[in-house]
């Protein structure tokens, strides 16, 4: 079953498509410009060959069509098809994105439709469409409170405080931004530890980013202080809206208290993860953030058309033209057919679900914090009775032996040997059932027989890697010299 | 419970009853207790549910309420080329087992996705020059600003970067979006008809970057051979931004010298889509594997000595370096680099000439057609690939008004980007404007 | 080796030389001398190939020569409905795995087929109430015609086959056309108006079978109870062919007595592709179940005690049987049984009585409708479920010309099948015809 | 990777589509014509569970875009990704067929030119494209015959001949037509045994039904003969086109003297077999005939148009309808694809595919008749040296593991352990020389290790199955009680 690189299909003269001839008198080709290596290097196959490699590859890969994917902080949700047909609609695949506003008004429609919706659903005045993932959407905010201080005159606030729970992204894009990070520590439920946000808070600090559900699976029960207290000193505060899956119809982060935030549209929205992207990360802020939006946004004219319009103070653009526009149509899609119940009910039967996964596990795998869970639940992979060198790891391991995809493990960082799981709605009574049997029936084997851990995965396609050997002596594109020599150790 | 709430959520009411049960609440609402009871279950103010076919009637409304390329003739690029996107392309794409799984993060379950973008990666190797690749970026102009970003990182204490006028003017803005908070100055494209030579003189001993495009905004193609060893003589690095189908017959970023190369990959079969999802390719150099963003895919072997695909070096990454970490990417375009993949290896070779010798044989059938008008004077001093600036007798924004009506984009108004041109038309040919279509947009041109 | 031509055939003109060398010839000439040389290498006078985006051109000029429901409203039937397709079922079919699969002969390599199948036979008896279903036929015409020759193997010695009025026409000539070697008479449907009874009356010691159709060509709904076991008091076997959206609601096939049923299944998800493929079922009773033709899935174990599906009861098809099988039917319609199987699946008990449901109220309400304009009168003395007769006051084909300007397409001309009814109209409407879209319909009508 | 019935997935209440209220008031039911029984039995899902479930199933086949499929006789050739998006091209998709040929002149256009192209190609004057499998044009050309005669006022020709190595829809078709089948004899070169033919002649010879290249991969040497015989007695030909993927631009057999033939569009021209269908089997025939075939057809108008049209005497509707529509876009669109030289070029390479299949095994897997092959080669799974209780179906079985799709097997009837192996052009010389290999491979397995093959498949989803078990105690549609006590055997 396995699948040689496609290159080594490749022989002279084959082509996988039917081009036209040029069809015009040709013009003599400028030789000192052209390439010298005839595309060395590249292959040459036909049509079939190219359908039957991806093909099988394909079937190499786990995905939410083919199974349970309960990765915590990823809402790997169920893609509905529609989306998928809309998305290709002629008009939207075939529209090109310079074509005149006139000759868009379909596009525009749809994105003045989302930018009011997601400022709907999430209590924010203003949204911008264009950020092309969660970090971009991210630096968008961190750039707008920068720009925002700078505009007020406060040059000094160069601080972004992030608890130690957060996502990479957040500390990262602080920086990206020259942004100093600051750390703020959890309390013992799991919470912002407010003595040490308040100790941390100073005229340098910019904002604070955080996560609510946070990372641990949990709503910030002090919330609505903790915002008062950022804005007390002068920051202001950006939601992460990764975990926004939980609270829709739930809570509005705008009316909580929160400045600024992006949405995944990919997570939230139901916007397919693609194997790792594209995504978009539109963004949603105060009115008193909205002039700093990156642009173009969409706004209605008063003869009832739409066009675009760059915020007066914009900090610039984040990309290319308008954003991410197939995974708009999908999400606008969603938004469409679920209405406001639909939304509230995906809320609340992810919580349900995770929930349900939590108080039918905890007593094998301790709950890091022992409260009621919001979208997920984090457990630790730590089994009464079982060896000191049965890990977490080996229990995410064992699961893909069992036809599952195993949750985020190690993540949040503060939590040892953390099992993160994420259910999302989109999974039946039936499935979790499963799903908590089989970890239940690995805890048994963590204790009785460890070595079929330690062994596992044997059922999936390859099983664990040399991930050293991966990054001592990289092999970065196909080079057949070095796959020989790796192959003949 | 309402038909049409719940097709896409497998929880009955008997099912929520037993979990509320077995959790030990009574209802959802228990569930909510942490949130401020002031602020819970807040109304959503949204437009009714739509049942799906009245989804699809509406998306088909709004769809149809766009011009597109089964409608119109297209002679519009400026960033995003209408060439053909072979049916296989979205055949695999839309398979399920791509296009709903998340990041390869358990290589074993992954294979499929992390062996695409590994072949991704080595296509692009293969058609750049350029030693590695990584597994993409947002776009074009995110990938141009990255590499401003690894610049600055690998070029410690230089805090310039130069850019030419003649770099597409949406990614120079980014560029700036991306630098704003970085204490960096960035030069070079202030004076309107500025070259690359230009460009090159302004980098000095404070420069650790010079970003040029070929071809460039305008089109034309620029033999850089030498300039990447300019540049590293002033200590600098050379990032060269190229066109993805262009290198099917012109010089490769390698060839130039480029320490960093970019480009966006949109007419590798994505489609025009609106202007997304779109593909940022990024390439450098093999030593400078530690600095570079995003993830990449390597090679390796299983413990039963299998060869594996796995993401790699992943030190580098936000999510293990955090605030040490040069770029906070995470989502990338990995859908659309399979999507390129996939095209690339259809292409291959003979095809990826051939689409840029039609594409190149029409653009100047086209500018040749064009330059017989009278009042119409195409700017081809300098070599050009696809695209040609024209220089109008009216406000291009008629020419483009009346052309529509002809079922005929015109090209990109320039009148915003560099005045100093006078009615200028940027004009994109492809492969996918036939010789007929070519005669109908110079006919229709001709009697405006 | 010219640029286009080999982009589906992977040999290359090395590969060519090297494999006529090892078959021991000079040229690919020298593996035809078996053809007559007279007759060798004929010219074919086709026109000169397509590149891709040529053809993909002129195929989207063609499919934009014809009208289609996503441009006008649909108010057409006659055994061909509109009904909602949902996207998840082309997402499913348009996977290589299986439409680019063959008939399950290897059953340990095609238990996706097979258990695809198997699970369309079990919906389809679950829809049917009857007891075996088979793999499919080509549509519901043939499938209706196969009840004939199958009526005429169990029932042995009887030659006359009873038919009514009320099934499809089409589906009439296709019997006529199966029937016309096999000195078999066809009675039933001669005199205009005939009803069910009448053609009961027909039944005789010389029948064979009886075949009604439910709801009837003219949208007619019958209570046909009690039916099965009057013909089959004859000596005969009852017939019964269903629309399977009906079946949401209203009597089964099994609830009449039927021996066999056959349905079109067309509205399960296929769309109207212009006629084709569409989807014959057939089913019938367990006793029968050597007497049924096509390809049946059951269930087995294979050597290691797993449960697995296989082609079954193989001894009566045509590859066994031969000039001793009572059809020759080989490829049928798996994929648009794949096709009915997802759609089947995604609507659940639900959804199907939820379709049926609407489609019959906003059948009436356009009935109600229409029967209020001057100069209509909607034949509406029977019950009926989505199609029912408008007698019109001018020739529907005029009707029907005025309508499309307004991107309506009027119902079924009956002029030529039932002339006895005037300028009548057969007028289908769905779920997918909206409350407004039949206010237009109506308002277009009166305005004639 | 076992997946259950679709049925164990249902719960009461779920629902997987998104309907619309029917918005307008109710008209009462009748409650005399309702069904009872509420459906009782049909399943309760929701689109993520239907589409899971569907894709793993899917991952359970074996297909011609996962593989090689040397399936003799079937021509399982690759099937172009382009020809998908044109069917599903909204004119094409979303037509009613009833619909005003005024509205329906691109789908009348496509019809006109493809009975064109198909009647070039094959030398025939007049096409119908209306049935919809090759058997049903079987059906339709021996009821064309039969039609003829009758209209000659010959009565008496109720016999139609049928070669012994013929498809075993010939005979069905013949009997399903109410004629009698006749067998005729091949010779020792797998011809038509000529005396035998003429012993079979009669006045009551309706005609003969041959395939050509005939099922032994054979190109009839004289086949010119057989035709001139058979049109001597008063008899007409019919051309069995399952194998026409061998002639394109080599002969045409309405030159050749056949009267009717029926083209497999999802043979030779790429439309998809589907696991099954939908096919297509238009038919072509002599002027002569031409005034019998099923309508509707389709013809020019004097003012350019199209329209359709019933022949003269015609036989009758084969099927509702104008035959499979969508099959018929995707022959268009592989005709005007490949032109004249490319169709030519695909029976060349199909030919060339197969003899270099058969030079390569034939030292080890005899072939059953020793002369230069068309488009397929029939082998004899009879090794020297194996264990006599190897058999053709081990080899086929081992195949299997090998991950290749076995060749027709037992077939045609009169060649013991027959091996029907039809690489089709699209293969690459890669492919057939792994396949070549691993047939080598096998064969010494057979001698050294027979056991292996008469276990095999091991690495399929499931192996060797009960066949015996399936027919005698038939479960034939969900019974969750038939299956416990199959599984508890």
């Amino acid at each position: 079953n396995e699948e040689p690189p496609i290159f080594t299909y490749s022989q002279p003269g084959k082509i996988g498509v039917n081009l036209p001839a040029a069809g015009v008198a040709p013009t003599p080709l400028p030789d000192d410009l052209l390439r010298q290596d005839d595309l060395a290097g590249f292959p040459e196959l036909t049509e079939p060959e190219v359908i039957r490699h991806f093909t099988r590859i394909s079937q190499r890969n786990y995905a939410i069509d083919t199974g349970f994917y309960p990765l915590g902080s990823c809402t790997m949700k169920y893609n509905p098809k529609l989306h998928e047909e809309a998305a290709r609609l002629p008009g939207f695949a075939g529209a090109h994105p310079l074509q005149d506003e006139a000759l868009s008004q379909g596009a525009l429609q749809l994105m003045y439709e989302l930018q009011n919706y997601l400022g709907e659903i999430s209590g924010f005045a203003a949204v911008s469409l264009q950020p092309a993932a969660g970090a971009q959407g991210e630096l968008t905010g961190i750039l707008v409170f920068r720009a925002c201080h700078l505009d007020r005159g406060d040059t000094q606030r160069t601080e972004v405080l992030v608890p130690d729970s957060a996502h990479g992204t957040n500390p990262a894009t602080a920086a990206m931004a020259g942004l100093k990070v600051v750390e703020v520590k959890s309390d013992a439920r799991g919470n912002v530890d407010l003595d040490d946000l308040k100790a941390k808070l100073s005229p340098r600090t910019a904002g604070m980013m955080l996560t609510n559900p946070n990372t641990l699976g949990l709503f910030e029960e002090h919330i609505v202080e903790i915002c008062r207290l950022v804005h007390d000193a002068g920051g202001l505060m950006y939601g992460d809206g990764a975990n926004f899956n939980a609270i829709l119809g739930i809570a509005k982060p705008g009316e909580l208290g929160f400045d600024f935030m992006h949405y995944n549209l990919h997570k939230t929205f139901t916007t397919p993860h693609g194997g790792g992207g594209p995504g978009s990360g539109a963004v949603g802020c105060t009115a008193e953030l909205a002039p700093y939006l990156p642009g173009p946004r969409v706004r209605q004219r008063e003869d009832g058309g739409y066009e675009f319009f760059t915020p007066e103070k914009s900090i610039g653009r984040m990309k290319a033209f308008h954003g991410n526009f197939g995974m708009l149509v999908r999400a606008w899609t969603y938004i469409r057919s679920m209405g406001a119940a639909g939304l509230r009910e995906v809320s609340e039967t992810a919580v349900l679900n995770a929930n349900y996964v939590r108080v039918m596990l905890k007593d094998i795998y301790p709950q890091a914090i022992d409260r009621i869970c919001m979208h997920e639940v984090v457990l630790r992979g730590q089994i009464a009775g079982a060896p000191k060198d049965v890990r977490t790891l080996d229990i995410a391991k064992r699961l893909i032996d069992y036809g599952f995809h195993p949750p985020t493990i190690y993540f949040p960082l503060i939590v040892p040997e953390a099992l993160m799981i994420e259910p999302t709605e989109t999974e039946s009574k039936q499935t979790l059932d499963h799903f908590i049997a089989t970890m239940r029936r690995i805890a048994g084997e963590a204790v009785e027989t460890p070595d079929v851990l330690h062994a596992a995965p044997t059922k999936a396609p390859v099983r664990r890697l040399d991930e050293v050997r991966a990054a001592r002596q990289p092999i970065l594109r196909y080079d057949p010299a070095a796959i020989a020599r790796l192959q003949g150790e | 419970m309402e038909a049409g709430m719940t097709h896409y959520i497998p929880i009955t009411d008997a099912d929520r009853q037993a979990m509320l049960q077995a959790i030990g609440v009574e209802t959802i609402e228990d569930l909510f207790v942490d949130v401020p009871a002031s602020h819970r279950f807040p109304p959503l103010e949204l437009p009714p549910p739509l049942s799906e076919p009245e989804l699809m009637a509406e998306l088909n409304r709004l769809s149809e309420a766009n011009a597109h390329n089964r409608k119109y003739s297209i002679f519009l690029g400026a960033g995003a080329y209408n060439h053909f996107v072979p049916a296989a392309v979205d055949q695999i794409i839309r398979r399920g087992e791509y296009y709903t799984a998340y990041t390869p993060y358990q290589p074993e379950i992954s294979q499929g996705t992390l062996q695409a973008i590994f072949e991704y990666q080595s296509l692009i190797c293969a058609l750049t020059g350029m030693e590695i690749a990584n597994a993409s970026h947002y776009d074009g102009a995110t990938a141009l600003a990255e590499s401003a970003i690894m610049a600055l990182n690998v070029v410690r204490n230089r805090r310039k970067i130069v850019v030419a006028r003649s770099v597409n003017p949406q990614y120079r803005a980014v560029l700036r979006t991306y630098m704003q908070g970085l204490d960096v100055e960035i030069v070079g494209d202030e004076n309107p008809g500025a070259t690359i030579a230009d460009a090159l003189a302004q980098v000095d001993d404070h420069t650790a970057l010079l970003i040029v495009q070929n071809p460039d905004f305008l089109g034309r193609i620029h033999d850089l051979r030498g300039l990447g060893a300019q540049v590293q003589a002033r200590g600098a690095l050379l990032a060269v931004h190229f066109d993805p189908i262009a290198l099917g017959l012109f010089q490769t970023p390698a060839e130039a010298g480029a320490d960093i190369a970019t480009g966006e990959g949109q007419p590798l079969g994505l489609g025009l889509a609106f202007g997304g999802p779109y593909l940022g390719i990024f390439t450098t150099r093999q030593k400078y594997v530690h600095k570079i963003a995003g993830r990449i895919v390597g090679v390796t072997k299983d413990v039963d000595g299998r060869m594996a695909y796995v993401l790699t070096l992943r030190a580098r990454e936000q999510d293990i370096r955090r605030e040490r970490a040069t770029s906070n990417i995470c989502t990338n375009q990995g859908l659309m680099a399979l999507a390129s993949a996939v095209y690339m290896s259809l292409m291959g070779k003979r095809g990826m000439r051939a689409v840029a010798e039609i594409t190149y044989h029409r653009a100047h059938y086209a500018a040749q057609r064009i330059s017989e008008l009278t009042g119409y004077r195409v700017l081809a001093d300098q070599p050009f690939f696809r695209e040609f600036v024209v220089q109008c007798p009216r406000p291009v924004a008629e020419i483009n008004a009346a052309l529509r009506e002809q079922g005929i984009i015109g090209g990109y108004d320039l009148s915003a980007d560099e005045p100093h041109l006078g009615h200028a038309m940027l004009v994109a040919v492809t492969e996918m404007n036939t010789p007929a279509e070519i005669d109908r947009f110079v006919a229709a041109l001709a009697a405006i």
